[in-house]
């Protein structure tokens, strides 16, 4: 049957030994990515002939605020399966990924307001993607609140679901109101769109460090999914197992 | 119980609470007047502004209202008889939503022309305002609901819920405030209001099994 | 009023708080029949009857209501049932009448003051439920056993904070809703004195 | 290297503070991340590990 | 029950809703994001409104912090306990009020720079804000605690005092954003700062004989 | 403990929403005695207590404690009382311990846990009391008696919702007070089974 995978996806323990040999691999190949980009990006890249070296918080700027993103939406679609097939994975995976997301998107606020204060002489500007982001990072907060207020992990679970599919339907409405309105009444004095075309030298390590970046997370949610996994599952004797044969 | 009993009960209690309603009313006055006295009076400055402070004093008041919405209910028991009445969950928490917008955005309207006045707001723009309370302001019960339902159960009660719903907010405020002013320049601002509503059906339909779902969830 | 309602628990697993309440709970209501869950406190009768309502989740377990396996739908099993628990979900602001026909729309004034003044509580129809004593408010949340017709009653110690005389009247009401069908299942810590009762003890 | 000296790869030409607070500021985030992650997937082991021995003992 | 052991469990409960704090925070600074968005993200609107948006902001999040502060020990009993305890309840009510400020006040001035950069408040007037907000917030949470002990067991004419009441927050909110508003236009501002001050120090001699009286008005 | 302490109420007059409770009620409760209130719902049981704590103001009547009138000033009775009402004043959002803590803050940690432990809370010391059953709340609320020093206690409907062995241990203290010299008025609608109590019957 097709869906077989699906069906085992939902089972902590299915998940749990298929994905342990992969949390190694994945954090390894993506700090080497990381490594690679950032190093490219920060020593051998040439500087932007308007903005000089400053250009060079891209290599971390980019990545975090991408992943900002990509992270609401995995956290959006894991709610909406736990609400439709109350698959007990999807609370496992979005008690992980929330909290990454959440520092993603501080990263990507911290340097682009870093950024903004040579390029723009400001650290903050009420800017269409600035304010989105913003937007994000509470939601973010919010999830996280809201799932550790909880005492009861089956009311956790419930709580958070609903707000992560509300907050994915809503995610596109507050992307579009905000360059919307930004573009109404403000012009685009700091238009994030008029940058110089990129040379290959530029974007290269570019795309080495958001791809590196992304191995990394999915390494690093891997990682807190086994944590959760054991803890939610100490009942059952397969988790007795092998924490007694791993030993301390 | 029926739902029209429960309407009724949901009227009744929020008459005897009017005073909460007073608060909220209250309050939107105190935001508005913040404006001309703590800032400039002068017209030029506040004409221009006049639909984005009415629309965030608007918003604030409402999160007052809607904050303690299920918190008595729920200590008294009330919502587990709303759970187990075998009733539509869902359509119950619809007719919560429309009892308590009623009693809030109504009296709002009423002082609006006044407001209006103090903030100079250009005559011609004031229905596009109302307009725009009117679609804009059932979507934001129906967001706040959802949150007011998560967390009744909760210690930390009513920052944890606005946290939550301020956020989705954010839109809504947008749309609304650029359609009043896309007016006030002689825009066309049909595409706001259109959007306003579309939001408003959206979360009509999505709310209240949310909201039911939360209430389930805080219950036990 | 299905005259043979009957309800059915089987295999019960109930934890709260990660501790386990009931394991391989089983019993069953017959029509005609009050059953009285015993036990200490904490050992989770009120938790038990809000799993039968739904309100809370069991672990494991199934519950058959008029024959059929509810587990999964329990609409059929909610809509036959009156759940009265610890907080009874009286309105304190609401007074004693508005707070009946908010739960009971359908009744007539008649009924509704017959029971009332069954209650002892027609002086009081029109005081508000704060400014009324614990008993009284109490009664209040009675009143529905006079004014609805579900078949299965669930009743968390609903003696408590009752007088003799109010747990006579209750006694007499429930005697009278068994000996027409009805299913009863009630939590106390008190003797009954007029029903006779099965006993489920529940043991921490 | 687009840089010709070490000193001048520190300062980048007046703008080093912001690139290098910007750099050191999402390492140490993620290095924080990092180490939380594995320190409470060890906690929750040795927690674990800890519940089990009780067990037994009983 | 004695003093410190009733100050203690009051920071306790506070504390274990810390999460509140971080929330209330994080909301302070939702609705200082809401009149850029709402308004007018300009500086040229933002640097002059600054004052009044902050002070608009610390209004809301103290009314938020204050509403319920009785509601809770009122159902529960608690508050009967602290009347029949034989401790002298104004004092009482003077320590509640000085445990709810600590944890509100504290970290709302914490967050205080960041804020102000978002709405590019000028650097120098910054210090006058932040001593509005000491010497003003006192006399807000005073006030404000008359009236959610009057209004927690909603007793007929908590209504009438309500409205006598809030209306008390209006001079606290306009001496102090004109206190920032003269900083920011060069003029003397330490005639509104001595009013404010002058205003806390009243509340502090009346505000705990009257929610003393009201709480016991209340829990009868 | 003041081992002659007494408590005399005399020509009580109490209103409540324009309807009279008691009038011309006096009776007086004497060192090592446990004096109980009788009366239906709603008969005036629990304002009586109030009234004596002075948390509702009676339109006429005298109080005597330890002898002197203390009508007017009523710090003397206060401090010595120990009041419990329905609701038990716990804190939703403290646990177990920190609720004890609050209300009696210079007990030993020896007390306490012997207390907790006495009253089947031992396991339960940390959990908030949101999460306890209604007899467990209510236990904490009792564990008051062990706790603390006062000689009057005033108990309004103590027993309800504690189980059979909870009574016990509750009316064992209470005679354990009692035989020290302490005085004990207490409301109930159940019968006592160690202690024997004078009653003061309040008619509707
Ligand atoms: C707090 C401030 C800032 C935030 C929250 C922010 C956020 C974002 C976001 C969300 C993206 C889109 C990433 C993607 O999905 O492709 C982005 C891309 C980018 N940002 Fe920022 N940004 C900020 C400040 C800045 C500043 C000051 C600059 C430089 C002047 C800047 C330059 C860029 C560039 C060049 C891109 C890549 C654009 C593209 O490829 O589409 N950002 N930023
Ligand atoms: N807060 C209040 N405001 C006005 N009237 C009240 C209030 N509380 C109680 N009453 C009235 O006072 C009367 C006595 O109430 P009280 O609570 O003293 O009765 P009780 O004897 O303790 O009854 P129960 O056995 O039900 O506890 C009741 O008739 C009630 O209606
Ligand atoms: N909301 C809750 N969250 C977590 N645990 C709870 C909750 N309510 C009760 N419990 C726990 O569940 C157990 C059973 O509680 P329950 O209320 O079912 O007991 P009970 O048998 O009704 O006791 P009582 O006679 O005191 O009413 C208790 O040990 C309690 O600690
Ligand atoms: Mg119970
Ligand atoms: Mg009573």
């Amino acid at each position: 049957m097709r869906w077989v995978w699906f069906h085992k996806l939902g089972s902590p323990k299915w998940f749990f030994f298929q994905s342990k040999s992969w949390v190694l691999p994945l954090l390894g190949l993506g700090s080497i990515g990381l490594i690679v980009g950032l190093v490219w990006g920060l020593a051998f890249a040439p500087a932007d002939y308007q903005q000089g070296d400053t250009f060079r918080i891209i290599y971390i700027h980019v990545p975090a605020a991408m992943l900002a993103q990509s992270c609401y939406f995995a956290l959006g679609a894991a709610g909406f399966v736990y609400l439709v097939w109350q698959m007990k994975m999807a609370p496992i995976f979005i008690k992980a990924i929330a909290p990454i997301g959440a520092v993603m998107a501080l990263i990507a606020l911290v340097t682009g307001a870093i950024w903004g204060k040579p390029t723009w002489g400001t650290w903050w500007i009420w800017d269409a993607r600035l304010t989105s982001v913003l937007v994000l990072f509470f939601l973010y907060m919010g999830i996280i609140a809201l799932q550790s207020a909880f005492d009861d992990v089956m009311l956790a679970n419930k709580a958070t679901a609903v707000v992560c599919v509300v907050g994915l339907i809503n995610l596109p409405i507050i992307k579009y109101s905000v360059v919307w309105w930004n573009t109404l009444h403000q012009g685009a004095t700091f238009s994030l769109a008029e940058k110089p075309a990129m040379s290959a030298e530029m974007w290269l390590p570019l795309l080495v460090s958001v791809v590196g970046f992304y191995l990394f997370i999915a390494g690093l949610v891997l990682w807190r999914m086994q944590s959760e996994i054991l803890q939610r599952e100490h009942r059952s004797s397969w988790v007795k197992k092998e924490v007694m044969d791993r030993g301390l | 119980m029926t739902y029209s009993s429960f309407l009724q009960s949901e009227f009744l209690i929020l008459w005897r609470r009017k005073q909460d309603v007073l608060n909220a009313l209250l309050f939107f006055i105190l935001v508005v007047a913040l404006f001309p006295i703590g800032v400039d009076p002068s017209p030029a400055f506040l004409a221009p502004a006049a639909g984005g402070i009415i629309w965030c004093a608007a918003v604030l008041s409402i999160l007052m209202a809607i904050e303690g919405a299920f918190k008595e209910d729920y200590l008294d028991g009330s919502l587990e008889q709303l759970v187990t009445s075998g009733l539509s969950l869902p359509l119950l928490m619809l007719l919560k939503v429309l009892a308590l917008w009623g009693c809030v955005v109504v009296p709002l309207l009423l002082i609006m022309p006044l407001l209006s006045e103090m903030l100079f707001l250009p005559s011609t723009v004031f229905w596009v305002l109302i307009l725009t309370l009117l679609l804009g302001s059932p979507s934001l019960f129906f967001i706040g609901l959802i949150g007011s339902a998560l967390t009744v159960s909760l210690r930390q009660g009513s920052m944890l819920m606005m946290l939550l719903i301020l956020p989705f907010y954010f839109p809504v405020i947008i749309f609304a405030t650029s359609a009043v002013h896309a007016a006030q320049a002689g825009l066309s601002y049909s595409g706001s209001l259109a959007m306003l509503l579309a939001m408003s059906l959206l979360s009509l339909v999505v709310s209240p099994v949310m909201t039911a779902i939360a209430v389930k969830a805080s219950v036990n | 009023m299905q005259s043979s309602a009957s309800l059915t628990i089987s295999d019960l697993w109930i934890e709260r708080g990660e501790r386990d309440l009931c394991r391989g709970l089983s019993f069953d209501v017959r029509p005609g029949e009050v059953l009285r869950i015993l036990g200490g406190n904490g050992t989770g009768k009120s938790s038990l009857l809000k799993a039968i309502v739904d309100v809370i989740t069991p672990i494991e377990g199934t519950i058959y209501y008029l024959g059929k396996n509810v587990t999964q739908c329990r609409d059929v099993l909610i809509e036959s049932t009156l759940y009265i628990g610890h907080a009874v979900g009286v309105k304190r602001l609401l007074s004693v009448e508005e707070n009946l026909r908010w739960y009971c729309p359908d009744v007539s004034s008649d009924e509704l003051n017959s029971a009332l003044e069954h209650l002892g509580l027609w002086p009081f129809r029109d005081t508000l439920v704060t400014s009324l004593s614990a008993g009284q408010t109490k009664r209040v949340a009675l009143a529905r056993l006079w004014l609805s017709e579900k078949t299965l009653w669930l009743l968390d110690e609903p003696f408590s904070s009752l007088d003799a005389k109010g747990c006579t009247i209750l006694e007499n009401r429930i005697q009278q809703h068994v000996s027409l069908g009805g299913l009863v299942v009630l939590t106390t810590h008190q003797d009954l004195r007029l029903v006779s009762a099965r006993d489920v003890v529940l043991l921490s | 290297m687009a840089f010709d000296t070490f000193p001048a790869f520190l300062i980048m030409g007046k703008h080093g503070v912001y690139v290098w607070s910007a750099y050191g500021f999402s390492m140490l985030a993620i290095a924080v991340l990092t180490w939380n992650t594995f320190a409470h997937h060890r906690k929750v082991r040795n927690t674990l590990m800890k519940r089990y021995r009780m067990d037994q003992i009983r």
